[in-house]
């Protein structure tokens, strides 16, 4: 079986801001995304979503040049005035191909 | 009834104390916590069986008697959003955004706020008009536009995306169940409302109840906020809401509502919204800071209004309409 | 009535009005968004529901009368599976998988449809037989297991799990809870559901109405579907229920049900499972495209029959039944 | 009633056989389950509504003829867990964290098992004193306490945070929703009561038989640990409430409770404690197998004293309390 | 202290296998394994279990041999049918035979 | 854009540690955290919280001198008697100042 690697990038972005965020993968090349329910807490103050309890923990599985346009774009249009982290990591899988596409659309 | 008797059929009905029982279960910081899940569905609820309710009602009004009070809430929703920014930009010194941002809560309205106030004129005995629930949906979104709007004309592009946060505020659950239950509440008239009642109307006050007991929690933990947010603020989230309900009182007495109709009207004028306007302050105006708006909204003004308000605007309501 | 005070009985409904305020908030892009677990919460409390109901009402009913419709109730999900699978077949040209799915579908029932036939009659004032939940429970496995039995049968081996399916669907939550609650109903009797009746029965038109908004959303978000369906797909999840629900009203005719009886069993062979047949269709056929199955189930025959099936039916009991 | 009765009117209720379909569900591996946060709900809701009615039931007690059973259940709070752990140190042979865990445990009280008894005695038809709810809120904590503490001297340092569980129990949200519902219906009286008794009155046995039905999933799970947990706690766990409702039973009529009010007594010193107990024990005794504790009160205790615990205290009242 | 290096091994699924996976897991060696609930968009149109909501994210720690067995199993067994993805990675942990069991039973 | 390596640690652990471990992170230097409600099965029996049927999985985001801290402390403080696991791996941000804080405070 042959393994590719490919990155994983992991946002954790308050609430309001879902269809923005995923709009915004969607066109730097993301083919897919899985969202999950977080709480947490940083250095910034509060958030407006925080007092409906939740943020949101996206994970997209993209190639490493799409990877590297999502990180980019999320430091410049979000981390200046929202409760947005993000971080990247090689990860292994079966078929490469259904994550490596091209950038953007 | 005195002022004090007022008071204390306020402060000792399920739904204020229950609203106290959260405050205090955050301050001792137990263990008790709603899941969100609870907290959406209520609301959901909430809302839903207001449009009802008012639905229903509606069906029975001659419109004659609604235009009136309809543009006077409407009127409303355009001063109030300009003076709250005035005053937080003079005499708070607060940046664009975070006046514009006050402006856009307190302009709006606070559906749970107008949902104790009837009951709170229930438990007193006191009649209002059935469509208030009309007047929730009329003064909820135009100040929050305007307020966008003020801060878009004072401070150049704001990097926030402003249609956007238009679309998402018209199309926001509160607008759309609110709305949404006043047209099935007045297509369907009083025999499929009757259908519905066990759930939407029988249980409205224990849900309420229930409801506050979460937002209790919720305004306790803004508490730890206030001394960062400063004087000015818990000043502006007292004082602003007592204006405000004055004048709601007086345009209900104008337009010709009720003793129990211009008592509401006040408390709409005195409520800040907490559902429709943060979520779109926050996409729109992004650099607002949201412990200046939220803790002004939801730990200052709504226990004040829910404690203290509901009996004083009633009282404003006697005097200026009533002639007492 | 004639059908025209019918449909609109029906349609000015809470539940249907609230059905099409889901369908607004979804073609609107709102917010709005019921916590899954609400949906989950509604559904076991209107099975459940169901079931006590039906239990309650069985113990006061002579078996005597309950062979032959249930018979005829047996013998409608042994024939419609088979018919919805060759139609799929010779006219919609589908592959085997995708017409076993659809046949699987089709073949069993919807609980919510069946929800919606009482309180529709109710608002109508037309009586029914108690025993009709069992009915539903009677009707809801055998078509799945013929249809998974025609696809292994007509396919060869299918990759997908058989028996693992089989007896998930019987371990079935539907099941498990409409079946369970008959035998609780029936064991506790009046007294005992006299208890519980403020929340299963008092509350029950309300919650259905809350359901319904949620399977509005969950209905348009299938319409975006509808164009890569194809026209097939579309025509199946019309003509379908309705010539199942003239042989369901024949049936219940033949079985010596009363009109509604005939009307409701009209109702459930017309209608499309929506909860047991996605989840034992995925997994023993799951090369069958969802997008087939549940576009039709969900997004045409479900509001087909619950705006228009419900009077159609019941007007088809009045001529057959009723002799009108 | 002959006590067969009792016995059948007992386990044809709809909560027990409730119970029953969830272990059901479980043992068949059925795919129903119920959302953690309805769970969460309901257990919230019971315990308010509990509170509440205590509370509006107390407002109008004289303070007289509470001193006495309170004392009485003071009392059972301090002997139980020291004979609980006495017998499962000596008999059991069990460490000394595993027997203090169990004396918390059984000393400690379970809410449901509470309403459970007055569902039970409501459908028989017997009073009971209006303001046993407190008595719950005051045979949570104590024995909880007391097996910390013999644990904490009979073991030395225990590595678990013993100052810290004890905060916790304090604020747990046990106590605090039972109390603070206490304070809430005592400070709102009949008045507000009624304006919240749809909600926490009339849904009550409806809510309670849905919590049932969870319960009885989570029980059954508790039971394939039966094996591993071995005959002595199979014994401890259907001897030890017999034992300790019949002293329950027996301080109630010593302190002048009627026949009713002493069977609750005896259900509250024959429950074993699964919210408040639990969390406190895992903190505060990390080395004590959950296995254990839980088993014996969920696995075992629990379903027994719902089924077969109820009608027996009962009885054993009548004969001490009645003199029958 | 010393840091073993093991895989973790992530898997997004439709709710509808979640039996079935577990039961998969189990016998290809991991000795546990944690759920959560996620939901998601990928190339694959709609899968049965959307409309309920919801997809599962299934994260189990194993050898690196049990996790090649894993992503093996689910690319024949699930990949062509489903609505699952999954991929692997290197972690650290500080007691590594907790999770390095034998493959399979 | 320049990216840093920090580490992400990430914690199992039934729900009744929640106040406990978050304040032991923050003491140990960790300046954020995320929880996620999750539920699992693993080598040990039954926990007190499993039958309220959750754990939670905590991420955090810090230097490695803190993560090698926070792992340690978890397997002296917590594994013996609860039922615990966690996880180290690297990934990349684009402020790596946000989360390199030093350790404790
Ligand atoms: N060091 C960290 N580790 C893990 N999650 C973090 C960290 N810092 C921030 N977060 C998450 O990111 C959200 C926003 O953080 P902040 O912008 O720092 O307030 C928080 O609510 C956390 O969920
Ligand atoms: N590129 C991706 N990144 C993250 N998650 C994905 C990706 N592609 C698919 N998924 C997840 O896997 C599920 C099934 O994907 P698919 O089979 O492509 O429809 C989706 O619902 C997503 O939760
Ligand atoms: N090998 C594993 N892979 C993933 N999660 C695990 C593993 N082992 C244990 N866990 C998680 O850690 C929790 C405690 O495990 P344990 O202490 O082994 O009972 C479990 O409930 C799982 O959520
Ligand atoms: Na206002
Ligand atoms: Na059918
Ligand atoms: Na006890």
């Amino acid at each position: 079986m042959e393994l590719t690697t490919v990155k994983l990038v992991t946002i954790i972005a308050e609430a309001v801001l879902e269809d923005r965020l995923l709009h915004d993968l969607r066109h730097l090349g993301a083919r897919g995304y899985t969202v999950g329910t977080v709480r947490g807490e940083g250095t910034r103050g509060i958030h407006a979503s925080e007092w409906e309890g939740k943020s949101l923990r996206i994970e997209t599985l993209v190639n490493a040049e799409v990877a590297e346009k999502i990180l980019q774009h999320l430091a410049t249009a979000y981390f200046p005035h929202f409760a947005v982290i993000a971080y990247a990591m090689d990860v292994q899988v079966v078929r490469g191909a259904k994550f490596k596409g091209g950038g953007g659309r | 009834m005195t002022i004090i008797e007022l008071l204390q059929v306020n402060l000792l009905s399920p739904m204020v104390l229950a609203f106290a029982l959260g405050i205090i279960a955050t301050l001792v910081r137990s263990d008790l916590k709603l899941p969100d899940e609870l907290y959406t569905t209520l609301s959901i609820y909430l809302l839903l069986a207001i449009g009802l309710k008012g639905g229903v009602a509606l069906a029975e009004t001659s419109l004659a008697v609604f235009w009136a009070p309809a543009l006077a809430t409407l009127f409303l929703g355009l001063i109030i959003p300009v003076f709250a920014y005035s005053v937080a930009r003079k005499i708070g010194k607060m940046t664009i955004a975070d006046a514009a941002a006050l402006a856009a809560h307190y302009g709006s309205v606070s559906a749970v706020t107008f949902a104790a106030a009837q009951t709170f004129l229930d438990a007193v005995g006191i009649r209002y008009e059935g469509f208030m629930p009309a007047l929730v949906a009329i003064l909820e979104v135009p100040a929050i536009v305007i307020a966008l709007f003020i801060a878009q004309v004072a401070g150049g592009p704001q990097g926030g995306d402003w249609r956007e946060a238009l679309r998402e505020l018209i199309t926001s659950k509160s607008i759309l169940l609110l709305v949404g239950g006043m047209i099935i509440g007045w297509l369907t008239g009083p025999r499929g409302g009757k259908e519905v009642a066990p759930l939407f109307v029988d249980l409205f006050k224990g849900a309420l109840t229930f409801f506050l007991l979460e937002l209790g929690m919720v305004a306790a933990r803004r508490f730890r906020d206030l001394p960062s947010a400063g004087l000015f603020l818990l000043g502006f989230g007292i004082i602003m809401p007592i204006l405000n309900g004055l004048l709601g009182v007086w345009f209900g007495s104008l337009a010709g509502l009720s003793v129990g109709g211009s008592t509401i009207l006040g408390v709409l004028a005195a409520s800040a919204s907490y559902i429709a306007a943060p979520a779109a302050v926050r996409i729109a105006l992004p650099q607002a800071n949201p412990g200046f708006y939220l803790t002004a909204s939801l730990g200052i003004t709504f226990p004040f209004n829910l404690a203290i308000g509901l009996p004083l605007y009633y009282t404003l309501a006697l005097w200026i309409v009533g002639g007492q």
